[in-house]
């Protein structure tokens, strides 16, 4: 796999920074560098958002897939950290094409956290789950003393039953695919930023966080030949797809009039200088299918109330450099990196 | 957005792409530096190179401020939060420029110092105000756009009566960058960076008017165009550039007359003139000390001055010997030429500040551009 | 680092405040380097200040030199096209 | 279920405090009274420390069960947080009498915190969990801002797979079983205890932990009848047989004499004003078996090299008070309440 | 551990537990106060009680430094903490003591406060040191045995020439407290409380001697036992009390010989003499404002008194309507006696005091003893 | 509160402090409430500070007492045990 990073990281004298923590190609490198050979597994190795296992009994495997939120603010418009910890996990678990089963959650509560705000989060927690139909079955609680937290952070882990046949990775676009999103971009992290105390602005951007396995179930239904699903999270589309592109060995090119973005999302990127492209969505899907199928796939997405703003942005094709490029709205083209750093503040 | 899509329409662009390819001369080579950042950034944002003709060749100039920050800077700046324990504001760019000892403002941050990104000077001015028992230092970069901003809210301290707000002030002139680059050997004697004509700023030139560029025009006899940064901006002054060299002219053309007068803004000029005075010399990365080429506080202003307030002077810090960046400022080298370039040298681990901000030369080139020198 | 976007005011606020609206997105800016701005004016805004007014006389030019081309120039985009 | 704190949680004005995550009386209650009627659900009533749940295919099931570790010193005699992050979660899972299959780690980093100390601790994790058997197979990485976390916490859970036939919950205790520890308990707690910076001391206690599963496996198969197996983590023996009691409606009836615990670990609490029966272990076993099983029992753990020091150390007993309560070495008798407060600092 | 086990043997408990059912004699009861929680704890951990014939009976004195801390001092060392911002100081058990507004030093601390748990008053002092930027206090309770080594830490303050160190102090007298139980009109007059004698303090004596008890014994004809804490120490102790009583004795017995003289512990006498006076009078809970019963800082280290320092005087604060803590301090209810046991108090959310401390009459029975007045 | 063990002398530090041991378990602890202790002397610790030297002949003349039990007290124990 190439690397798209030089230097090693500084393991005798480096420190954690945020960008390990952005998405970008830093976090990336962390966890090659650092916590995959370690930890080196067959099944970590498979570097999706889910990994998938035998069972001892049984032709059925488990998807498993765990997400720390650590959001700031813990509610925002559109969500709170306890509906978000539920659908970043259930996402992962879905978009290997399993069906979510059962959650747990971990809590690490700050000294002086109010409980009715716990509370509200709990509840937000319990409804996103009851609506998901994917119960939280077992937890855990810790407190730590104040200024060794931050209100309340939120690990949760999915289980998945994958049904034999089903095969999906970030290592399977092919040359020839197509590349769709499920709906426009960058909802949630503006919706996160317009309540950050330095930036805060006024808009109706809200978060788009919402579980997923729905739409992959009736995407999966459809017939078409899926090769790949993935939610556009932290680092946003730009940084999601760099890294299908780099799993699968290939290059992709996106065609930017084609990508949606609510109006509102385009005009706050514009006064904080930001691209929606690395913007995190939290209830979006992005669909590599074969090209043959794209069509089939976007009304198969469209179909579905939460794919009703699909669209087709770009295709896969051979490239030894794994470039995501863009061809620009303005009719010229570009890279599309990874993002470098911090883009965003803490939006899961 | 009014007044933002309409100068991005892919439409339009091609019939600008056609009309400079119409009107350049096969015959000669178009060599234009585009001054800002901002158009460096528009240029490659928009793939706008993949528009013009191959005769037409954009050279990066040294409008970035994050850019021309000499290490020294930034290394006074992490003294104040790691020495000083101040809160240090500071733009979002700033903070991953290297500065000695391996650190910059991030990992200073890491390291326990308490460093802010905020989005405006008056959000320095409210963190002052909400820690009484801290010192706040707001780091102030910028040309000529940012100062006025920093002038409002040292004059809005004053009239506060804060005691615990300063201002690290490393805002520079436009206009003396430019003359250094004409006044450079490489353009001046050695003829090495051929020169035919330059993008004037567009949201400086917004403050300062177009005047100032009337001398360039007239002393060096290089045409310049202010443009905006919309990409269909930069293509038509590409455009007015061209005609300009064509018809052997060398002129002051407005191409951002929505936003630009020949005055520019008189009442953000007294107010830097009241706030700020001529520093004698400022080093600038690439360029070197450039004489009356940067804005230091006023003496009636003193208080708020952060060198004075902690007595952290600016020292000298060379650049990593390898990095090209200050050729690559004064449009002598192209990031392409830098041996660094991509390898050791990337945006998550920059070598030198061009590939910092993403108007600096490298950052635009390694993030949008690179593809095109690689083979298929 | 300079960037600054044209957005409209759409309310006057005291301490030389604005609201301003850009596609929707609402935020107080500072009008202490501007003149004379009224309700309904579109200014360029950096770093949260008013740098200037933008004028829509010259924008309207600006965009017409933009497709003023003789036809040989459009002929040849269309063929590009 | 008999609640043993009166006065509801004050869900209005209250406020997180330490005492909700000592494993005692307030944290229980901060659970029965938030967590679980929000969240509520017939998995996480099951109230044990993991939770048993269907697959869509065969009679197998699935146990999981997670827990956030936030123990400081990050590094202690004996162990780090990354050696415990999976002992602690897969002897969840082992109580329950599954066979621990896969775990999943969640990472929330401080900014500033040392990348040579994260290899360290990812290194452990993975000795711990090559040495155990179960892989880490998806993970997370959050990065919080430095005074917003504390160096690293390490949220982890586990599934494991129960075959049919084994049915182990804390509510299944009766009257005339027993109660066996599988060896001396608190030494975790106190191994912590000695590295904390205000009480400092030298000693050559060292953590316990360890992996239980083995252990656990060989008890099952030695063909006794086990009712309940716990490992005594946060609020230690006392606080733990008092959760069983009370899952299982019973009274208990300790020996103190017959209740191991180390020299150097009874000293350290004779200067702390501590008690051992409330210090936490981290690779210990709780078994409660069928009375007339007991010594059948006693010899399968103690032919495990986990279980040399095991021991019989009580009985359960009819108590509608669900007390546990224990004869002194003294001669006397008490009760052995759930733990008050905040015993110890954060050791798990 | 030598020194320890052996006083905690359960062969030699039963041995002198039927010497005591042995000399008791039947027809008539015994009523002995141990004055200090540390007795009170013993007896509830060990279960002592079982081993004792019906007819003796334990009344638990008010020698538990926390439970006769009033709500006012709590409130007081919660001021320093949230409202000068101070680092505040306090052994373990001080966290959890109800103080006014619902609050406690443990949920002030959830509310913001930096409260730390120390061992030691050498580990406030440590803080202090390595904290020059912050104030801070170390709120100082306890009786005799923790006053010397809070002597020590203000006078090393001094020698250091601290500047952010303090000391809130607490500290009472145990034979003021004595003396205000015998001096009660439950005793004295009504004899509603029936008192045959007391377990002397062990910790406390080590420290004053055992001669000031001698005064009690002679005044009020009662007849008192130091003894170690240690329950073959209480046991022994309570032998030979009822040997007293039957023999019509009042006598001071030292039971604790191993480490209590008749003098005491006289450097660490005059370290107190040297550091601290007499308080005129002292408010404690249960006993009301008790004269002469406590100590203050002298005028000579007055810049270590936390109270002079901040200003933030003692404002008395009357308990929980339904506690009944004062009576129990003083001999008169037994916790089961009042209303909120274990129903609205509970440790976990402690009413009064002595539900706090595992030394208090309440907790003790609560954790260890609950189970006897329930039907099985 | 006034919890307190006593544990031995093991070795005399500067700054009047002395490290003493209790069963396995270490710390340092001062001195400056007492005098004259050595090694090997057992001390009662309160808070990190000595507080006073045990004397092992008095520790050994108490425990003496607690078995000097008449012989009627002694079967009285036997029967209950
Ligand atoms: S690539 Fe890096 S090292 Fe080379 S000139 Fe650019 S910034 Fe300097
Ligand atoms: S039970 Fe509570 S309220 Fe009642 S006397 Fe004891 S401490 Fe006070
Ligand atoms: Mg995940
Ligand atoms: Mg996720
Ligand atoms: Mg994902
Ligand atoms: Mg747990
Ligand atoms: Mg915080
Ligand atoms: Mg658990
Ligand atoms: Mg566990
Ligand atoms: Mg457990
Ligand atoms: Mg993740
Ligand atoms: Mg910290």
């Amino acid at each position: 796999m190439k690397q798209n990073y030089i230097r090693p990281l500084d393991l005798k004298h480096g420190r954690v920074d945020m960008s390990h923590g952005s998405g970008g190609r830093a976090m990336a490198q962390l966890i090659d560098e650092l916590f995959a050979p370690l930890l080196g597994n067959d099944y970590l190795a498979q570097g999706n958002d889910g990994s998938v296992m035998p069972l001892p009994d049984g032709p059925g495997r488990l998807v498993m897939a765990t997400d720390a939120h650590v959001v700031s603010p813990l509610f925002f418009p559109g969500g709170d950290i306890g509906c978000l910890s539920v659908h970043g996990t259930i996402n992962d678990v879905a978009v290997m094409g399993a069906k979510p089963l059962y959650l747990s959650a971990s809590f690490i509560l700050e000294e002086g956290f109010a409980l009715a705000d716990l509370k509200r989060i709990v509840e937000s927690m319990a409804a996103a789950a009851k609506e998901a139909g994917v119960p939280v079955v077992t937890g855990d609680t810790k407190v730590v003393e104040q200024g060794k937290g931050d209100g309340v952070f939120i690990s949760t882990t999915g289980v998945g039953w994958l049904p034999a046949g089903i095969e999906l990775s970030g290592n399977r676009a092919a040359a020839g695919d197509a590349i769709l999103v499920s709906g426009p971009i960058g909802d949630h992290g503006m919706a996160i930023m317009s309540q950050r105390e330095s930036l805060a602005f006024e808009s109706p951007i809200v978060s788009d966080t919402a579980a997923l396995h729905g739409l992959v179930a009736d995407l999966l239904a459809s017939g078409v030949q899926v090769k790949v699903l993935r939610d556009p999270t932290r680092g946003g589309l730009g940084t999601t797809l760099n890294e299908i592109a780099r799993q699968s060995g290939v290059g992709m090119m996106l065609q930017e009039a084609r990508i949606p973005v609510q109006p509102a999302v385009a005009a706050a990127c514009e006064f904080l200088g930001l691209d929606p492209l690395y913007c995190a969505c939290e209830g979006r899907l992005i669909a590599i299918v074969a090209g043959e199928d794209k069509d089939k796939a976007l009304a198969a997405l469209q179909a579905h109330p939460q794919g009703t703003g699909a669209a087709i942005v770009g295709s896969v094709h051979e490239d030894p450099h794994h470039f995501v490029q863009m061809t620009t709205g303005f009719g010229g083209k570009r890279i599309v990196d990874w993002l470098t750093g911090e883009q965003l503040p803490r939006i899961c | 957005m009014k007044y933002v899509d309409e100068y991005r329409d892919g439409e339009l662009a091609q019939g600008l792409a056609a009309a400079i390819a119409k009107e350049a001369r096969p015959e000669r080579r178009y060599h234009f530096m585009e001054f800002c950042g901002g158009h460096t950034h528009a240029i490659s944002r928009y793939g706008v190179t993949d528009l013009l003709p191959a005769n037409v060749r954009m050279i990066h100039g040294p409008g970035c401020p994050v850019c021309v920050l000499p290490i020294g800077r930034v290394d006074q700046a992490i003294r104040l939060a790691l020495k000083h324990n101040v809160i240090l504001c500071t733009y979002g760019d700033c903070l991953r420029v290297p500065a000695s000892d391996g650190l910059s403002l991030l990992k200073a941050k890491a390291r326990g110092g308490d460093i802010r990104m905020v989005y405006s000077s008056a959000d320095a001015l409210k963190l002052a105000q909400e820690n009484p028992e801290k010192q706040v230092v707001f780091f102030a970069i910028g040309f000529e756009t940012t100062t006025p901003p920093t002038a409002v809210a040292i004059k809005q301290a004053k009239a506060m009566g804060l005691k615990n707000f300063s201002v690290l002030c490393c805002h520079v002139l436009t206009p003396s960058a430019i003359s250094n680059i004409l006044e450079s050997p490489e353009v001046r004697k050695l003829g090495t960076v051929p020169l035919d004509g330059f993008i004037g700023p567009a949201h400086v030139s917004t403050i300062i008017g177009s005047r100032p560029y009337e001398f360039f025009a007239e002393e060096y006899r290089k045409p310049v165009v202010i443009a905006g940064f919309e990409p269909l901006d930069v293509m038509q002054a590409i455009r007015m550039l061209v005609r300009q060299v064509n018809e052997g002219r060398a002129e002051v053309e407005n191409e951002f007359s929505r936003a630009v007068s020949r005055e520019g803004n008189l009442k953000a000029q007294n107010l830097v003139a009241e706030v700020f005075e001529l520093r004698r010399a400022f080093e600038w990365r690439g360029l070197h000390t450039v004489p009356y080429s940067a804005l230091r506080i006023r003496g009636g202003f003193a208080e708020f001055d952060a060198e004075q307030r902690f007595g952290e002077d600016y020292v000298s810090v060379p650049d990593h010997k390898a990095c090209e960046c200050g050729a690559i400022l004064r449009g002598v080298k192209r990031p392409q030429d830098c041996k660094l370039f991509g390898t050791v040298c990337t945006p998550e681990n920059p070598v030198g500040s061009c590939m910092v901000s993403s108007e600096g030369a490298c950052a635009a080139h390694y993030t949008y551009g690179r593809f095109r020198e690689l083979p298929a | 680092m300079c960037l600054a976007i044209p957005a409209k005011i759409v309310e006057l606020l005291p301490d030389d405040q604005a609201r301003i609206d850009l596609g929707g997105v609402r935020k107080e800016v500072s009008l202490a380097l501007v003149e004379d701005v009224a309700v309904g004016d579109y200014v360029i805004i950096h770093v949260g200040y008013a740098l200037t007014k933008l004028d829509p006389e010259e924008a309207a030019k600006t965009l017409a030199l933009f497709a003023e081309l003789d036809d040989e120039a459009r002929a040849a985009a269309m063929a590009q096209a």
